[in-house]
């Protein structure tokens, strides 16, 4: 007996996570830990990268059942609703709730500057290819540059679900480094005369304007990019509940309890795919230093474009709003406020700045829409248009 | 420079070209519903105040909150509401 | 390169859903911007009539993968809810929960308006044998008359699925007409003296009673049509988190944000069936028609069971309470309170046809549950009994 | 047609529940009956029972397909949360948010009294196969003792869920007995003096090590006992909401509203697995039965270690917290405190108890972690490891 | 008439009877409930404001209330809950 | 007594022997966390009453405040920036 018992013991030890956990497994919980302490004690983007620090946690914990390809378990289900693009859309529909697209209305000029700010997109699309992606990793990667990362997970995980995990964590660290990154190079681009320039007050936009606003984004954004309908559709409906003022109890559900709800699942499932095979590997580091190029090549497209702006207005566009562009909301209108102020503390740009920054969401959603129209799943855009434009895209490879 | 590279700069481009052209279209039209639909200031907000000593004014709604505080307090007293009466009711 | 450049933007340009789009969408997206329209300017139950013209709309942009008959589409997923029946009776639970059956325990003969009001449902039911429905499209067009949007979609789901959207978008836009169809009828069918008739003040009713109703009800109602047990039993499950007082965290949830999310999931699922094929033709025409004649029906059949009653009482029920019993809760009760002050501004009814009101509610949920019996899905409410009853209604066509 | 007519309402009564309902049924109507009355006027664990009850009913009202066995019945969609273990995480993650473990932190050998309270879980076990159960029903029983609910059913679904409901019904039924089952045992055990110990004051814990301890928790014991993680873990990812501080929103929501739509899908499914084929049986009294043992049995072994640390700390320890180790949080805790105060009024050992209170939690959830180590699915914590531990225990069975 | 009208006519009266059949059962039950448990008057709610004065109403509440209120404050404030003393509480 | 009840005694003394390690393994973490990171009082409060005269602290955020109210009044009112100044912003 007291053999068996001792053996039994010995079973028992040999049965734990200790015996079978491997090298990748502990680079991995310490990368969840870092995750962690960046969330908690850096804040950075705690909403998100707690949970994602915690999903990875639990992912790497050997035989716990816990990562996303874990037939049956726990995150495994969550994870279905990232692989099937049900949550991406539904923390849409609660950050249209949360968004006020009323600067952008009473300043619509500001939508090129969100557009300007997709070139960090394409530069990385690029250098992504030219660093040995194909073109529809490259696609997924080059969004981080849309600093959206709803976006950034809907799209990699329609054209690149292997590199989910680093594109997402790099999509959401970068968000929160945004006050690190782009003063710097705002300030290399602009000159102190720039940075002085006041702008006119905005005009008032009337409630009907802004109920309209986005019925008609939607039935001409989405007529032009069907792909991005469930991105872009259920961020406007979200964005009607707040101002038709007549769904009060659905924007208030959208905007609290549903995001968070949806934000724990996603967050958790997105951690659950953070595996040493998916992510110990050279492409998370090129992705992590791709991701950095789309973030700085983002927020100089929209300072340049700021820059053109200023000139062809006369100099009534104050560049420095340009770099809200990448999105980021509101820490991009923030920083764009802050870098205005520090020359001259009675310029405030911060409402001037909220414009492009919302234009940013639109913009990104519409570069994903881009990208699902080229690259999308035959199945998914109708078969016959796809082969169409694959026809055109092979045709220009093969040239 | 190989293929892949010169397809990607290709695609850029284009994905450019129709991310501007889609963000123009709704310049244009966010211009064209703003000049449709112009902010129309409120009316001055100190008119308001002095609205309520007006009973007459959207008699239907106040008949109809009147009827439902009635009914209730009278259901609450255990009384007959017609042994009370609720005469005005002003709107948050 | 300058022409495989036009050419690709060409092909991209043959891709949107321009190229694709055909007239029935077109239409389509019209009748998305009319129900949008009565929502938010209108306030056409708006909570519903919102997203499912919003959900419409989406469904009905060329190749955005927003139909409910798209495999593996976002709102196809919300569907799947509506499919199962598992949307509707959870918002009944939430209805349950914003429920208060009071003044029905105080005079429970109200009841029997309840009942009488469903007369709208049979009247319908003949009338759409007439237009060439069969029984069971029938059914489900009739118990638009009932009032009641998630009894209807629930029962539509069950019997006739094909003509789903019409009959949700039917029954919601005739509940938000209540307050115009009703008021002429119970004027034409009541005389002054009637309408002025005062009721007697209604007797408090004690707490267990409140608590043991909702138990009771659900013992015998659902023993007697089981097939309705989904909804009744999660209405009164709703009404006893209600009253119980021990569990006020499920019932304020239940009455809040889960209701709300249910809502907000289950009419995006009902606008994206709105599909051309299933919305633009004759058979939605006669279900407008029809539904019209299923609310009138209601109404008349309410106030003259209501003229009955007061005739038996010997002139104690006023007869304007039985309009109310059509459900639509609470706005029948309160066109009941309108036209009775109309005739005599001291006359308070608004506490007396709350009673018909909800039972309006249970009246037509017993509707239902008499149509699942007769018509439901054979697997559904026991192989044995089905077939008997199969060839009781076949031995009655075949007569 | 006279004839046809009551032939057809003749049918109609025999499609009624009436004509199906069997002895079984009746008795389970009542047992539902009984379970509503303890929830609502004795206050048993309303926010499970009333539900858990109100399922039952339910799932007993014959062709109603409610039961959890009636494939695409509503009830059966809501036990597919319970099968495949996603609904009782997701209500740890939201007791995760609600428990404060810093009486824990400041006194940590009070774990000690929440391992010593698991004795009643393995006292049941050896009574329960003596009693003629097997290993694995066994161990699901034991946990009862483990006074944890979401244990209970997470351990039954896994290794007996045909004992599921009996299992359920005694954890919540006894939790809400505590006050009334414990108190005799606690004075029983101990001297008038122990009693009258009064304990020093806890000190303060710095929130760093609050936040910390919830990943450390996680590590330790998921490495140690991977099988425990979706429960183990997810309570520390809701505790980590709570304390972290940046994650307001989360933790409101795990605490509140998330919590409360799964309380009320689990609790309608665990109640609509309450058929009389799974509940009117032998097992049921003997589940019973044990299930008062456990209790009785966790008192009195974390009484007696509590008197054991009493003598070891030199009578620095009052034993009567150590009943607290039984986890059902708060009211163990205020059973000590109120044991203690008869004793002396001025005794306050409330805070002191909450140590073992919370330790009892994270014990039971290891002992379970033990038995899912031991007894469960092959395929799920690794089938190699799970063959070695097979092994063992045939050899021990077979000695 | 054709057949199927005839049939929906059929359903629509054993349906009718059906649902006044169920609801006058819902009618009867009801009467019978409300009898059995009559309404009560709760106590006037003024001798509820004498209350308070009087602590040893439902004692075994108030002082778990005490207990914990003590704990916690002692715990906060880092010293013996001997130190300080909660003299009563009062429920909202 | 029967083989499955002295297996079932094995399997529970190897499940206490399990618990109690695991748990004394948490104890001993615990106490080295509390080790390494001790309680450090918070800085009196009254001290803090007196910060809010010295504008200069953290003067990054209430500079951010400012610039957002300036900004959403300057909005509202319809009227430029400059032609108001919000001096001071006291957080809660
Ligand atoms: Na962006
Ligand atoms: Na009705
Ligand atoms: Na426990």
């Amino acid at each position: 007996m007291e053999l068996t018992f001792s053996g039994a013991a010995l079973q028992i030890l040999q049965s734990t996570g200790f015996s079978a956990i491997n090298s990748g497994q502990v680079i991995m919980l310490g990368v969840a830990c870092v995750l962690l302490y960046l969330a908690i004690w850096k804040k950075f983007e705690p909403l998100l990268l707690l949970p994602i620090g915690f999903g990875c946690l639990m992912a790497n914990l050997p035989m716990s059942m816990m990562m996303s390809t874990d037939d049956g378990g726990l995150l495994n289900f969550f994870y279905q609703g990232v692989k099937y693009e049900i949550l991406p859309p539904l923390i849409f529909l609660g950050v249209g709730a949360l968004t006020d697209f009323g600067p952008l209305l009473a300043n619509p000029t500001t939508l090129l500057l969100g557009a300007a700010a997709q070139i960090g997109v394409y530069t990385t699309l690029v250098g992504a290819v030219y660093l040995g992606f194909d073109l529809q990793e490259a696609s997924a990667i080059g969004i981080i540059g849309g600093a959206d990362g709803p976006t950034s997970i809907f799209i990699a995980s329609k054209l690149a679900p292997h590199l989910l995990a680093p594109i997402a964590v790099a999509a959401y660290s970068y968000m929160s480094l945004v006050p690190l990154i782009q003063p710097p190079i705002m300030r290399w681009l602009t000159t102190g005369k720039e940075r002085k320039i006041k702008m006119a007050q905005l005009k008032p936009i009337s409630q009907t304007v802004k109920i309209v606003f986005p019925i008609v984004v939607t039935i001409i954004c989405c007529l032009m990019l069907p792909a991005v309908t469930p991105l872009l559709g259920m961020l406007m409906l979200g964005n009607l509940f707040r101002e038709s003022g007549v769904t009060a109890r659905l924007h208030e559900t959208s905007e609290t309890h549903l995001i968070n709800i949806v934000t724990i699942l996603l967050a958790l499932a997105v951690g659950s795919s953070m595996t040493a095979e998916s992510f110990l590997k050279l492409e998370t580091i090129k992705i992590i230093v791709l991701g950095l190029l789309a973030f700085c090549m983002a927020t100089a497209g929209g300072v340049l474009f700021g820059k053109l702006m200023s000139k062809l207005s006369g100099g009534k566009v104050n560049p420095l709003i340009g770099s809200a562009g990448v999105s980021a909301v509101p820490m991009a209108a923030r920083v764009s406020q802050k870098v205005g102020a520090e020359e001259d503390h009675t310029n405030f740009l911060l409402m001037h700045a909220m414009g492009p920054n919302v234009a940013g969401v639109i913009g990104s959603a519409v570069a994903a829409g881009v990208f699902l129209s080229l690259f999308g799943d035959p199945t998914a855009p109708g078969p016959e248009s796809h082969a169409a434009i694959e026809s055109v895209v092979q045709s220009m490879v093969q040239r | 420079m190989n293929d892949a590279l010169l397809t990607s700069i290709t695609v850029s481009g284009i994905a450019i070209l129709v991310i501007f052209l889609v963000l123009t279209i709704l310049i244009f039209t966010i211009k064209l519903l703003v000049h449709l639909l112009p902010y129309k200031a409120p009316p001055p907000q100190p008119r308001k105040a002095q609205q309520p000593p007006a009973p007459q004014n959207a008699p239907s709604d106040v008949d109809t909150d009147i009827a439902v505080i009635t009914s209730v307090m009278a259901s609450h007293l255990s009384r007959t509401p017609g042994n009370h009466q609720v005469i005005n009711v002003q709107s948050r």
